[in-house]
C-alpha cells in the first residue's frame, strides 16, 4: 500500500514538474502576449493539480487533503479569471497601440 | 555555511540593495518599494536570529517571530499612509517630486 | 537577573494610564465626532495632565523611579514601563505644553455649534492626543521594540499634522518627512534586532547588563543612533524639518516643533545613558556633539537669512536640536569613558524642556502675528508690536529663554554644561556654548527690531487677537523660565545665587550685543542687491554660502548618504577607540 | 546537499528580484517585481520555521502591500518621465553604492559574529506557555507576554487610517473613499467578486480561528477578509461606507477599546494591567481576539480603500 | 522521499524563475502581470513541495492564503481606473 502511494507521489509530482517545464517553455518560445498567457495559465494549473495529487498521501488527514484540493481549485479559479482580465488589458493596450507589439 | 546563515547574509544584501534604491531613485513610490526591501532585510535578519535561537519541538524563538508580525503590519500601515499621501500630492500638484521646493528664503509669503 | 526588574512600584499603574488615556480619548473622540471631538479632547487633556501630576507626586513620595510590569510578565519575556527622573520631567513638561497648545488651538480649530463635522479641526484634535500618547510611550517604555512602535506612532501622528491645510507644498513636505522618517525607523529597528541577537533581550536594563563590545553591538548602536537622529532632524539630516514645520498651521507647528522631535531625542538619551553607557566611548560622543555644533551654526545663520517668520522659527528649531546633543561628551566619566547620569544629562533634559515651551510659544506667537498682520514677512513687521503686542512679547520671552539668559531654564542648562566643559577641559564646547547664545540672540534681536520699528502708517490688526490664544502663548513663554526648575527639583548649590552677579549680567549684555552685531551683519535685508560696502558684501557672501550649503545638504541623495555615512562613522569610531 | 540547495534557490531569486526592482526603469515593472519578490519571501519564512510570519508575509507583504504599489504605480504613470529626470548623477550614485555597501557589509559581519550559542527566549516561552492557555507560542507572546505591543499595533493601524482620512479634500470629509467602481455586472470581474469572497472569508476566519493553537491569527485572518471586501468594492458590488457614520467609527475602535477594557479587567482580576487570571487566560485572550478581528479587517480594508473622495450627498 | 520532494520544489522554482525572466522583460504591462500570475502557481507549488518535503504541514495554510489572494494583483491591474474598465467592454 505504502509503496503504491509512494509511487503515486513520484509519478504525479514528476508529471506535475514536467508541466511546469512545459509552461515555462511556452512562455519562452511563444511569439506574443496572448499565446504566452495561454501557455502559462493552462500548463501551470495542470502542473499544480498533479503536484497536489501527488502530495495527497503526505497530507496529515482528510482536512489537510481537502485543503490541498481547495488550493488547487482556488488557483484554477483565480488563474482563469486573471488570464481573462490580463488578456483583456493586453487587447486594450494593443488597441491603444501603447506597447510595441512583441 | 548552513542554509540559515545564507538567509542572514541575504538579509544584509537586501538592506544594501534597498538602501541604494532609497537613495538614488527619485520617484517616491520607488523609495517606498526600497523602504520595503530594507524592511524585509531587517525582518529576515530577525527571522534568522529567531531561527538560531530555535529549540527542537518549538521551531524558532517565538518572541522575535511574534514581533515580526507586528513589524510587518506596521510597515504596511506606513506604506499605505505614504502611498495615499503620494497619490494626493500627485493629484494636487501633478508632480511627485520630493526635490527641494521647500519654500526658499526668497519665496513670497504664503 | 537583577533585582531592579522585580516588580511594579506603588503607583505604577499610572504609567500605562499616561500612555493609554490620550489614545482612549482619541478613539472616543473619533466615535462621538463633530463638536464632541474638541470636548472629549479637552477632558482627555485634563485627565492626562492629572495623570502626569500624579506621577510626579508619587515619584516624589517614594523617592524612586516608578516601574510597572505589564501583565506581571517580567522582562525579558514581558515589557516594563519605567519613569525615572528625566522621563518624569519630560512627561510633565509635555503635558503642560499640550495644555497650552490645546488652549491656543481651541481658537483655531473649534467646531461651531450645530455645524457639520469638518476635516481639519477633527483631525487636529485626534492627532494632538495621538502625539501625546505616543510621546508618553517614548518616555516610559523600557523595551526597545515597544519604543519602535512608539516611534512609528509619533511619525504617523506627526505627518498628517504637517499637511493639515491640504496645500500642495505642505503635502510634499509631509511626504518628505514621512519617507525620511521611515528610513530612520527602519535603522532603529535594525539596531534593536541586532541587540536581540546579541543579548537575547529587548529590555533596556537587561541590555545594560549583557551588552559588550562586539561588531553586532556597535552596528546596533550606530544604526539606532543614526536612525533616531534622522527622526530628530539633527544636522545634516534636517532636510525635512524646515518645510514641514513652517508649512503646518501654527497650532500644528507648535506640536511638531516643541513635542514631536523630543520623542526620538529622548530615545537617543535612553540608548546612550541607560542601555549602553560604557560602549559608545568618547570619540562617538564627540561626533554626536559635533553634529549638534553644526546644527547650531547652520541653523542659526539660516534662521537669520529667512524672509518669513515661520521659517525663521523652523530653522531656529534646527539649531536648538543641536544644543540638545552637546551634553553627550560632557557627560563622560573621564576615568572610565562611560556616560554618567549627572549634571550634563540634567542640562540636556532642561534644554529639551525649555525648548519645548519656548518653541511652542514662538510658533503660536508667529501664528498670532500672521493673523494680525495678514502676512509673516519679517521685513514688513513694522508696527507688529502695536498690532499684536501679546504675540511679540511672547516671541521675545521665548527667544530670551532660548538664548540662555538669566534666569531661564536654558541658562541653568548652559551653566551646567559650561561647568562640565571646564571640569573636563573640553574648551571647544565652552567656546561653542558662549557663541551659540549670541547666534540665537541674533535672530530674536532681528525680529524684535523689525517688530518694534515705527510703521510708515498706523497698522490696524486684521483680526482682533483671541484672548485665550494670547494668554496660552504668553503663559507658555513665561513657563520657559519656571517649568524647568519645577520639573527637575534640586540643582547644584550656588548655581542660582550667582545668577544675578555683575559678571553674569555682563555676559548677558555681551550675548545681546554680539547678537545685534550678527543680526546687523548676516540678517536678511529687504533689498539684497542694493549697493553695499565691503563689510556688508562679505557678510552677504557668508550668508549666501550658508544657504548654498544648506540647500546642498538637504537634497535627498545627499541627506540619505549622510545618514548612512553617519551610521558607519559611529560604528567606526566606537570600534577604533576601544 | 539538496536541503542547502532548497535554502539557496529562493535566496538567489529573491536577491535577483530585489536588484531588478531597484534598477528597472519603469515603476510599474518595479511594483510587479516586488510582488513576485514578496511571494518568494514566504518560502524563505517557511524555511526559517516561521510559518506565522510566512502567513503574514503572504497576506500583508505580498498581498496588500503589492496591491497598493501596483495600483499606485499605474496612477503615477504620467509623471514618470518628469521624475526620472531628477535621477542623481554618477558621482552621487557611486557614493550611494559605496555607503550602502559599507552598511550591508557591516550587517553581514554582525551576522557572522553573533554569539554562539544564540541567546533565546524559547525555553522561557515554553515554560510559561501553559499559564496563557493557548497552544501557539507566538499567540502567547502577542496576546500575553507582550500584549502591550499588540494593543499599540492595533492603535498604529487605526492611526494610519486617521492619517489616510486626513488627506481627504475638505468637501469630501465624512464621505466615501475612492472612486465608485462600476465594472460590468456580468463581466468576469463581477463573477470572481461573487465567487471568491465567500470562500475567502471562510479561509480568513479559519486562519483567525486556528491562531490560538496553530500558526495563524487575527492579523492574517483580518487581512484576508479585508482583501475580500476590497475585491467586492473593486468589482462595484459594494461601496465603501461614508466615514461620517457613527457605526463605521464604532466598529473601527471597538477592537482596540475592548483590548484596553480587558486590560483594565486584569487590574481587578489578576492584580495587573493586561494580566489574566490563570484559569480565565484563554477565555480573555479569545475575547480580545474576537473583538479585534472585525475591527482590524474593517480598518485594513478602509486603509486600502484610501482617502475619502466623494462627498456623502453625491454618493 | 523527502529529498525527492525538495528536488521537485527546486525544479518548480527554477522553472518559475526562467519564466519570470521572460515575463518581467515585458514589453507590455500585460506580460509583466503574467509574472505575478506565474509566481502565484509557481510559489504555491514550490511551497507545498518544500514544506511537505521538510515535514511541515502548516505550509498548507500558507498556500491556502496565497491561493485566495492569487488573483488579486491581476484584478488590481484591470481596475486601476474605473473609466478604463467602462471603455473596455465595447468590442
Amino acid at each position: 500500500m505504502s509503496f503504491a502511494l509512494d509511487l503515486l507521489t513520484y509519478v504525479a509530482v514528476a508529471a506535475g514538474a514536467f508541466f511546469y517545464l512545459a509552461g515555462t517553455i511556452g512562455l519562452l518560445r511563444f511569439p506574443d502576449t496572448l499565446t504566452r498567457l495561454h501557455a502559462l495559465t493552462k500548463a501551470d494549473n495542470l502542473g499544480l493539480g498533479l503536484i497536489v495529487l501527488g502530495l495527497l498521501p503526505h497530507a496529515g488527514g482528510v482536512a489537510d487533503a481537502l485543503k490541498l484540493v481547495a488550493i488547487w481549485l482556488l488557483v484554477m479559479l483565480s488563474s482563469a479569471d486573471a488570464g481573462q482580465l490580463i488578456a483583456r488589458a493586453a487587447r486594450r493596450a494593443m488597441r491603444r497601440g501603447e506597447p510595441p507589439a512583441p | 555555511m548552513t542554509g540559515t546563515t545564507l538567509v542572514g547574509l541575504l538579509a544584509a544584501a537586501l538592506v544594501a540593495v534597498g538602501l541604494y534604491g532609497f537613495l538614488v531613485n527619485p520617484q517616491p513610490l520607488r523609495k517606498l518599494i526600497a523602504f520595503n526591501l530594507v524592511g524585509n532585510g531587517v525582518f529576515l535578519l530577525f527571522g534568522f536570529i529567531a531561527e538560531r535561537g530555535g529549540l527542537p519541538g518549538i521551531g524558532g524563538d517565538p518572541v522575535p517571530q511574534a514581533l515580526l508580525i507586528t513589524g510587518i503590519v506596521v510597515a504596511f500601515a506606513a506604506t499605505a499612509l505614504a502611498v495615499t499621501l503620494l497619490l494626493r500630492l500627485h493629484e494636487s500638484t501633478g508632480s511627485t517630486s520630493l526635490a527641494d521646493e521647500a519654500p526658499s528664503p526668497k519665496d513670497p509669503a504664503a | 537577573m537583577s533585582a531592579v526588574l522585580a516588580a511594579s512600584t506603588p503607583g505604577g499603574l499610572l504609567l500605562p494610564a499616561a500612555v493609554l488615556v490620550p489614545f482612549v480619548g482619541m478613539m472616543l473622540a473619533l466615535v462621538l465626532g463633530a463638536r464632541n471631538v474638541q470636548r472629549v479632547a479637552a477632558l482627555t487633556i485634563v485627565a492626562g495632565l492629572g495623570v502626569a501630576i500624579a506621577i510626579v507626586a508619587t515619584a516624589a513620595q517614594i523617592a524612586a523611579p516608578l516601574e510597572y510590569v505589564l501583565g506581571a510578565w517580567a522582562p525579558p519575556l514581558g515589557i516594563v514601563l519605567r519613569a525615572d527622573g528625566p522621563a518624569i520631567a519630560m512627561l510633565l513638561a509635555i503635558a503642560v505644553v499640550v495644555v497650552g497648545v490645546g488652549l491656543y488651538a481651541s481658537g483655531d480649530f473649534a467646531t461651531p455649534k450645530g455645524a457639520p463635522e469638518e476635516r481639519a479641526p477633527t483631525v487636529y484634535w485626534l492627532l494632538l492626543l495621538a502625539v501625546w500618547g505616543s510621546l508618553n510611550l517614548c518616555f516610559l517604555s523600557g523595551d526597545l521594540f515597544t519604543l519602535y512602535v512608539a516611534l512609528e506612532l509619533v511619525t504617523f501622528a506627526g505627518v498628517p499634522l504637517v499637511c493639515l491645510d491640504g496645500k500642495g507644498e505642505t503635502l510634499r513636505a509631509a511626504l518628505r518627512y514621512l519617507v525620511f522618517a521611515l528610513a530612520g525607523s527602519i535603522f532603529y529597528l535594525l539596531g534593536a534586532v541586532l541587540f536581540y541577537g546579541e543579548t537575547g533581550t529587548l529590555d533596556i536594563t537587561m541590555i545594560a547588563e549583557r551588552a559588550h563590545a562586539s561588531p553586532a553591538t556597535f552596528a546596533a548602536i550606530g544604526a539606532m543612533t543614526a536612525g533616531l537622529l534622522a527622526k530628530t532632524a539633527l544636522f545634516p539630516l534636517h532636510l525635512w524639518l524646515p518645510p514641514a514645520h513652517a508649512g503646518a498651521p501654527p497650532a500644528a507647528s507648535a506640536v511638531l516643533s516643541a513635542l514631536v522631535v523630543k520623542g526620538s531625542f529622548f530615545i537617543v538619551v535612553r540608548l546612550w545613558f541607560d542601555a549602553v553607557p560604557a560602549l559608545p566611548g568618547p570619540a562617538a560622543a564627540q561626533l554626536l556633539a559635533a553634529l549638534g555644533a553644526g546644527a547650531i551654526v547652520v541653523g542659526n545663520v539660516l534662521a537669520l537669512r529667512q524672509e518669513r517668520l515661520k521659517l525663521l522659527v523652523a530653522y531656529s528649531t534646527v539649531a536648538q536640536i543641536g544644543y540638545l546633543f552637546l551634553m553627550f561628551p560632557l557627560a563622560l566619566d573621564p576615568a572610565t569613558g562611560a556616560l554618567l547620569r549627572g549634571d550634563a544629562l540634567t542640562a540636556g533634559i532642561l534644554q529639551a524642556i525649555s525648548h519645548a515651551t519656548a518653541k511652542a510659544a514662538m510658533f503660536m506667537a508667529a501664528g498670532m502675528i500672521y493673523a494680525a498682520l495678514g502676512h509673516d514677512r519679517i521685513a514688513d513687521f513694522a508696527g507688529a508690536a502695536r498690532a499684536a503686542p501679546a504675540a511679540v512679547l511672547a516671541f521675545a520671552l521665548g527667544g530670551v529663554a532660548l538664548m540662555g539668559i538669566v534666569p531661564s531654564g536654558a541658562y541653568v542648562a548652559k551653566k551646567l554644561l559650561l561647568d562640565a566643559a571646564d571640569a573636563s577641559g573640553q574648551w571647544w564646547w565652552t567656546a561653542l556654548l558662549q557663541g551659540g547664545g549670541a547666534l540665537t540672540a541674533a535672530y530674536v534681536v532681528l525680529v524684535l527690531f523689525r517688530a518694534l520699528a515705527r510703521p510708515q502708517e498706523p497698522v490696524a490688526p486684521k483680526k482682533p487677537a483671541d484672548r485665550t490664544q494670547a494668554v496660552a502663548t504668553l503663559a507658555l513663554a513665561a513657563l520657559s523660565f519656571v517649568l524647568a526648575f519645577a520639573t527637575l527639583g534640586p540643582l547644584p548649590d550656588g548655581l542660582l545665587s550667582s545668577a544675578f552677579s555683575s559678571k553674569e549680567l555682563l555676559a548677558t549684555a555681551a550675548i545681546l550685543g554680539a547678537g545685534a552685531l550678527l543680526a546687523a551683519g548676516l540678517g536678511r535685508r529687504r533689498d539684497e542687491t542694493a549697493p553695499a560696502g565691503f563689510a556688508r558684501r562679505t557678510a552677504l557672501g557668508i550668508g549666501r554660502a550658508f544657504e548654498c550649503a544648506d540647500t546642498m545638504l538637504r537634497r535627498w541623495p545627499v541627506a540619505g548618504i549622510s545618514l548612512l555615512a553617519i551610521t558607519s562613522l559611529f560604528v567606526a569610531l566606537m570600534a577604533a577607540v576601544r | 546537499m539538496i536541503v542547502d540547495a532548497f535554502y539557496a534557490a529562493p535566496a538567489v531569486l529573491i536577491l535577483a528580484l530585489a536588484v531588478y526592482t531597484t534598477v528597472v526603469r519603469g515603476t510599474f515593472a518595479a511594483s510587479v517585481g516586488f510582488l513576485a519578490y514578496g511571494l518568494l519571501l514566504t518560502i524563505t519564512w517557511v524555511q526559517l520555521h516561521a510559518v506565522d510570519v510566512a502567513l503574514t508575509e503572504a497576506a500583508i507583504g505580498a498581498g496588500l502591500t503589492s496591491l497598493l504599489l501596483v495600483r499606485a504605480s499605474h496612477r503615477l504613470r504620467e509623471s514618470e518621465a518628469a521624475i526620472r529626470a531628477e535621477t542623481p548623477g554618477l558621482p552621487l550614485k557611486l557614493a550611494a553604492g559605496l555607503v550602502a555597501g559599507i552598511v550591508g557589509g557591516g550587517i553581514a559581519l554582525a551576522v557572522l559574529t553573533l554569539p554562539e550559542p544564540a541567546p533565546t527566549l524559547a525555553p522561557q516561552v515554553a515554560a510559561n506557555l501553559a499559564a496563557t492557555g493557548v497552544g501557539n507560542p507566538i499567540t502567547a507572546v502577542l496576546m500575553a507576554f507582550r500584549a502591550m505591543d499588540t494593543m499599540l499595533e492595533a492603535i498604529v493601524v487605526l492611526l494610519a487610517l486617521v492619517g489616510v482620512w486626513s488627506l481627504a479634500p475638505d468637501r469630501a470629509w465624512g464621505g466615501r473613499q475612492g472612486p465608485r467602481y462600476n465594472a460590468d455586472p456580468d463581466g468576469i470581474l463581477a463573477f470572481i467578486a461573487r465567487v471568491l469572497p465567500p470562500i475567502g472569508i471562510v479561509v480568513g476566519i479559519y486562519i483567525f480561528w486556528i491562531g490560538a493553537d496553530h500558526p495563524g491569527g487575527k492579523f492574517q485572518g483580518a487581512t484576508v477578509v479585508a482583501a475580500m471586501w476590497l475585491l467586492a468594492m473593486l468589482a462595484g458590488l459594494t461601496d465603501a461606507p461614508p466615514i461620517r457614520r457613527r457605526w463605521v467609527r464604532a466598529l473601527l475602535v471597538a477592537g482596540p477599546l475592548a483590548f484596553v477594557a480587558v486590560g483594565i479587567v486584569g487590574v481587578y482580576a489578576a492584580g495587573t494591567f493586561l494580566g489574566y487570571p490563570p484559569d480565565a487566560a484563554k477565555a480573555l485572550i479569545l475575547v480580545i481576539e474576537f473583538a479585534l478581528m472585525p475591527s482590524l479587517a474593517f480598518t485594513l480594508g478602509l486603509v486600502m480603500a484610501g482617502a475619502p473622495e466623494r462627498p456623502e450627498e453625491a454618493a | 522521499m523527502s529529498e525527492f520532494l525538495l528536488a521537485a520544489a527546486g525544479f518548480v522554482l527554477a522553472m518559475t524563475a526562467l519564466g519570470l525572466v521572460r515575463a518581467l522583460r515585458g514589453p507590455g504591462d500585460a506580460d509583466r502581470m503574467m509574472a505575478a500570475q506565474l509566481l502565484g502557481s509557481g510559489s504555491i507549488g514550490a511551497l507545498l513541495l518544500g514544506g511537505l518535503g521538510i515535514g511541515d504541514r502548516s505550509v498548507i495554510d500558507v498556500s491556502l492564503t496565497l491561493a485566495v489572494l492569487a488573483a488579486f494583483a491581476s484584478i488590481a491591474f484591470v481596475t486601476f481606473a474605473p473609466r478604463d474598465a467602462d471603455r473596455d467592454e465595447a468590442p
